[in-house]
């Protein structure tokens, strides 16, 4: 059963690194600011998502794993706020460079 | 250690003020005046009670807050150097505060006004502060007392809410916000290198190696970038000369004590050892040089208040003229003693001169509408007890018998004399003839007669020109008060021949410099210029030049980083 | 290299850029930044020395931990008087020079990082 | 276990760190706020990981308070953008 | 890998700190900054000071880098002038050299450093008890060195007079802050709902758990500003005028608080902020609870800025 965890952590955690690679990539490499917030905002969130539900099994109590779900929530809430004013922005200003 | 009879007198010299300023914010409207008006005889007693509980047991008040001894917990204590300063500064805030009514006093039934409110919190706020950092035996609870400093008195400056003073405010908060954290990091770096923060403790573990001299040093430039020694006097003439006149009084004369007060506390008790002569006559020789910018500047103003604002700069030169002669026969390490006597008599003359002599400025100006010197003329007839004010705060300033300053140069004259260090008695004698410079020219003024009768905008309050006087009266006569621990034949009669002498020949010198340097000619014959003259004039405006250079932020920022390389190099040169 | 060395120095040479930007910048804002850039500086050292002071079972020295509370705190007063009285600087005046001098033409845009 | 949760939180690190290149190049404040925001979000999952990997509690608070007080910072930047007059906006968004 | 890790965030703090510095517009400047405080909380977690790490989370990257972007946008058409003004290149190369020569000093001073480190750890440990305290930077705070919180607490109300003393006379009593327009369907107001509930309960924890753990006050108190300024950025809830009697009194209240409790230790326990046996705990958390409102209202109103307009404006 341990050893499930524990795959089931090392599995989860390197999927959410590799969404942060993936935004990093994303940020650096498309080519306008909308593309760029467009994979950003999946890419950070599916990434603290994947790490948050690959530590859930190594916390020892619930209120624990409660806490971090509801950080992951609170950074969606403030990711989608400032995602929405770049995007209206950025559709005012026309298309980046 | 233990807390001592007298001790909660230390704490409620503290609190009292900051008490009051917690009421008077949430009484509001006049009710801050009265509770500040209230707190002044308070705070005159304890002061008093505490100088009498040290001279009483002879030993060092203390009080452990909380119960725990340091290096756990926090000491407050008082000794000497304290008690003085504690009750020097009480005398005048409440000088201060008799003087404020009129200016920032409000009637019954007005609604709160801006101004007036927030001053008197903030003079009680500088009064805590102050008393704070007399007090404090922890260097973090002092660099918190330093900040609460800095934190009332910047406000002091713009009360007015003009472009001019709020920029004034702005340099003088920025700046000495870096001194702080320089202060702060040598504390830090204390604390890595010795595990206490207490001055005691700390004075005993120090030792004279990398950790104590980068520590003295940073902590020792911060410090003079607070009290504003040349060359890192950017922020103070601006300051001190924009603000109401109630203000410039609390920033000059108290506000750049307190960090005065500590870079002696840190020489003299934190780390005696480690502070070297040559880093002495460095600190010396800023002081010196201050003396002379900070007078011949004054000399160049043509507005009364900033001459007075760069005549500050000159007083805190002298302030520090007494470290290299306080060193023992060996000259390897500071020791407590006649020195230091003195160089505590001089801030405290200077402290009580500076508040009558800024409060004069300010009674002027608020009569006449106006501070222009060449224009004083008629005013000695018109207000004599303020003129009257002015003349005896210069006198007390300039050092005649039997004023503090007097006394303070004395001891440090019989100083510079048993330890050969010449040099400073010509600093010492010389200061005077520029400060009786600027008085001179100034009453010159004041006492001719004008083209056409005197106009007042305003009738000033009777009160506020004898709080001026008396005050300044107080500095004339502050040798008598230091009796007790000085012989009393260092007092002589100031008309004997062998005072009078000294005492003409100082005001000779003044009127020659004054003649020589100011920026008007003094008896108004403008077109007919001697080649001396001339060449004086130069002199000064080359003076003038260097100061506003030097008061360029860049510049200002250069001399803080160079200063400190200069210190550690003469702090380390000893062991090398 | 342990921790406690590694963030000291990191310490160091935080407060090194921070006095070059308080001196070099001309701009209020930016010496503000500067300012709480040194001041961090500090703090880091304090908290390194705090690291180094680990022992009874505690993983720092729980006294300079505990100032260096009160100092975020003091130095983030000292902030939000700075910014309120360059606002209000900005609002009385339309411009934000610290020097008395009139200040030079402006869009002078010489000059990069 | 503890040493793969510190290698996850380095190598995440350094990851969103290479994303402030934009923040260095910009061009516009909106690139600077998105590589910000990734950072943010990379540095709370830092947290949570080191949190976790030495079993301190207390560092999942750390973490909750990141959260809530970069939510504010987000929201307090778009409102100062919000406030300013639309003109200036667009000169200084658009490169 | 703990090196590589600590490595890696010196590395990205330096970094940051030299964007902060040379950085061309202010406001990237400050966006550096935020995420530089954000990476500092970071190494506060590897110095093992989580009370710390808590305080820079809240203070340090939250509230001044709010504080410190909405004036850098504020202030964008100044930069040119502030640019134009930049000194000499001499100027700059000597001001790198001395700064260097700071570095240079007190890097040899951080490698002589003492060894073994001194340290007031156990003497904290041997001392605790008696606070009846869990959390040691608790007991610091509030039992060993409660002067200085009580000080830090007035430090924060003299900045807060210092901020209103700067209102222009006409707005003297009246409210801080600009005027906001409130957008009841905007994205703004919808999140200025949402996040508050969620803020307050976390403040609220965040201060209570703080007698024993990591925690307190002051970091709840900061949560709560925080929620309070969302609100009214969002246009929900208008700023109060300063004149307000019961503002003045909460302001007030917390420090006067303190010093109360500290009297009551004078009188029953000796000396000033000294706790009577047995009661440690409570009168600890009775001076936490009087200064959580004030601090919060504090933080509060340092960020609004001083008084612009009048009451019904």
């Amino acid at each position: 059963m341990k050893l499930f965890l524990d795959l089931w952590t090392v599995v989860a955690v390197v999927a959410g690194a590799f969404f942060f690679f993936a935004g990093t990539v994303g940020l650096l490499r498309f080519p306008d600011s909308l593309t760029r917030l467009h994979a950003l905002t999946k890419a950070d969130n599916l990434g603290l998502g994947l790490v948050v539900l690959g530590l859930l099994p190594q916390l020892d109590s619930v209120s624990a794993g409660l806490k971090i779900v509801g950080i992951w929530l609170l950074v969606l809430l403030s990711g989608a706020t400032a995602a929405q004013w770049i995007a209206r922005t950025l559709r005012q200003s026309g298309p980046g460079p | 250690m233990l807390t001592t009879s007298g001790g909660w007198l230390l704490l409620l010299a503290v609190l009292a003020p900051f008490v009051g300023v917690l009421a008077g914010l949430a009484l509001g409207g006049r009710n801050a005046q009265r509770v500040a008006m209230l707190l002044l005889p308070v705070g005159l007693a304890v002061a008093i009670g505490i100088a009498g509980s040290l001279v009483q047991s002879g030993e060092t008040v203390v009080y452990l807050l909380g119960g725990w001894a340091p290096p756990l917990g926090i000491a407050l204590r008082a000794d000497g150097l304290s008690a003085v300063m504690l009750l020097a500064i009480a005398v005048v805030v409440c000088g201060i505060g008799v003087y404020a009514r009129a200016d920032f006093g409000s009637a019954a039934g007005e609604p709160e006004q801006r101004a007036s409110f927030v001053y008197w919190l903030l003079l009680l706020a500088v009064w805590g502060s102050l008393n704070l950092v007399f007090v404090s035996g922890d260097l973090f609870t002092l660099y918190v007392a330093l900040e609460l400093l800095t934190f009332s008195g910047v406000p002091l400056v713009c009360l007015d809410g003009k472009g001019e003073t709020l920029r004034a405010a702005l340099r003088y908060l920025l700046f000495a916000l870096a001194g702080s954290l320089l202060y702060l990091l040598g504390a830090v770096l204390l604390y890595g290198g010795y595990g206490t923060l207490d001055i005691v403790l700390l004075g005993a573990r120090v030792q004279p190696e990398p950790i104590a001299w980068a520590a003295a040093t940073l902590m020792t430039v911060g410090l003079l970038a607070k009290t504003a020694l040349f060359p890192l006097h950017i922020w103070l003439p601006p300051a001190h000369a924009g603000a109401p006149a109630a203000a410039s009084a609390v920033l000059s004369a108290l506000v750049v004590k307190g960090s005065w007060f500590l870079v002696l506390r840190l020489w003299f008790d934190v780390m005696p050892g480690v502070v070297t002569l040559p880093a002495a006559q460095l600190l010396a020789g800023l002081g010196a040089t201050a003396i002379v910018v900070g007078s011949v500047v004054a000399l160049r103003q043509e507005r009364l208040k900033l001459l007075v604002a760069y005549s500050t700069i000159a007083q805190i030169g002298y302030l520090f003229l007494l470290f290299p002669l306080a060193f023992d026969a060996s000259g390897s390490m500071l020791v407590h003693g006649a020195v230091l006597t003195g160089g505590l008599l001089q801030a405290v003359a200077h402290a009580t001169a500076k508040a009558g002599m800024f409060m004069a400025a300010g009674l002027i100006y608020a009569a006449l509408g106006h501070d222009r010197i060449a224009d004083l003329g008629g005013v000695a007839r018109a207000m004599p007890v303020t003129v009257l004010a002015f003349a005896i705060a210069g006198l007390a300033l300039m050092g005649v018998v039997p004023s503090g300053a007097y006394l303070a140069k004395k001891l440090l004259l019989d100083a510079a004399d048993s330890s050969g260090q010449w040099w400073w008695t010509i600093v010492l004698q010389g200061g005077a003839a520029f400060t009786a410079g600027y008085v001179v020219l100034v009453l010159t003024n004041a006492l001719r007669r004008p083209a056409a009768p005197v106009k007042l905008v305003k009738r000033v309050s009777r009160l506020s020109e004898y709080a001026a006087l008396a005050l300044a009266v107080c500095s004339l006569l502050l040798a008598f008060a230091a009796l007790g621990p000085v012989p009393s034949s260092f007092i002589s009669n100031p008309l004997l021949p062998k005072e009078l002498g000294p005492t003409l020949l100082v005001f000779l010198g003044g009127a020659l410099l004054a003649l020589g340097l100011s920026r008007r000619s003094l008896f108004g014959t403008g077109d007919t210029d001697g080649s001396m003259r001339r060449a004086a004039v130069a002199v000064g405006r080359g003076f003038e030049q260097t100061d506003a250079f030097l008061r360029r932020w860049p510049t200002a920022g250069l001399a803080l980083l160079l200063l400190a390389a200069a210190f550690a190099w003469l702090m380390l040169s000893r062991s090398l | 290299m342990t921790a406690g060395t590694l963030f000291g120095l990191c310490a160091a040479v935080l407060i090194g850029f921070g006095l070059y930007g308080l001196i070099v910048n001309p701009h209020p804002l930016r010496k503000i930044l500067a300012f709480n850039v040194v001041g961090s500086g500090v703090f880091l050292l304090f908290g390194a020395i705090a690291y180094r002071g680990a022992g009874a079972g505690m993983g720092g020295d729980p006294v300079p931990q505990a100032l260096l509370i009160t100092g975020i705190v003091v130095a983030f007063s000292a902030t939000a008087l700075a910014v309120a009285l360059l606002l209000r600087l900005f609002d009385e005046t339309g411009s934000v020079t610290l020097s008395s001098d009139p200040p030079p033409k402006s869009g002078d845009d010489t000059g990069a990082h | 276990m503890a040493e793969f949760l510190v290698g996850a939180a380095a190598f995440i690190l350094g990851m969103v760190a290479l994303g402030l290149v934009r923040l260095l190049r910009g061009p516009g404040d909106a690139d600077r706020i998105m590589s910000a925001q990734l950072l943010g979000t990379g540095g709370i999952a830092a947290v949570l990981l080191l949190g976790t990997a030495t079993g301190e509690a207390a560092t999942l608070d750390v973490a909750l308070t990141l959260a809530l007080l970069a939510a504010f910072a987000a929201f307090a930047f778009v409102k100062a953008k919000l406030t300013q007059t639309p003109g200036e906006s667009r000169a200084a968004d658009s490169p | 890998m703990i090196e590589v890790l600590n490595f890696g965030l010196a590395a990205l703090i330096l970094g940051l700190a030299v964007w902060t510095i040379v950085a061309r517009e202010a406001p990237a400047a400050v966006v550096g900054f935020i995420v530089y405080g954000l990476l500092l909380t970071l190494v506060w977690v590897q110095l093992q000071g989580i009370d710390v790490a808590l305080t820079e989370a809240a203070i340090g990257g939250g509230l001044t880098g709010v504080l410190l972007i909405s004036a850098a946008v504020r202030l964008r058409s100044t930069e040119s002038t502030a640019r134009a003004q930049r000194p000499s290149a001499s100027t700059r190369w000597l001001a790198a050299a001395l700064s260097a020569a700071v570095t240079a000093a007190l890097s040899i001073c951080v490698l002589a450093l003492p060894e073994p480190a001194p340290t007031l750890a156990p003497e904290v440990l041997a001392n605790i008890a008696v606070t009846e305290v869990g959390n040691p930077i608790t007991a610091v705070l509030l039992a060993f060195r409660a002067m200085d919180t009580l000080l830090e607490a007035i430090v924060l109300l003299f900045a807060l007079i210092g901020v209103w003393s700067l209102a222009p006379d006409r707005a003297w009593g009246g409210r801080p802050g600009l005027l906001q327009q409130a957008d009841p369907n905007g994205i703004l107001a919808y999140v200025a709902r949402v996040l508050p509930p969620i803020g307050i309960v976390a403040g609220i924890y965040i201060f209570w758990i703080g007698a024993d753990h990591p925690g307190g006050k002051f970091q709840g108190a900061t949560i709560l500003a925080a929620m309070w300024l969302l609100v009214m950025m969002a246009g929900l809830a208008d700023a109060p005028p300063i004149s307000r009697r019961w503002l003045r009194w909460l302001l007030v209240a917390g420090p006067l608080a303190f010093i109360a409790v500290g009297v009551v230790g004078a009188v029953t326990a000796g000396a000033f902020l000294s706790y009577p046996q047995g009661y440690a705990k409570t009168l600890i958390l009775v001076i936490e609870f009087a200064l959580m409102p004030t601090l919060t209202l504090i933080l509060g109103l340092m960020l609004l800025g001083a008084p612009q307009r009048g009451e019904t404006s």
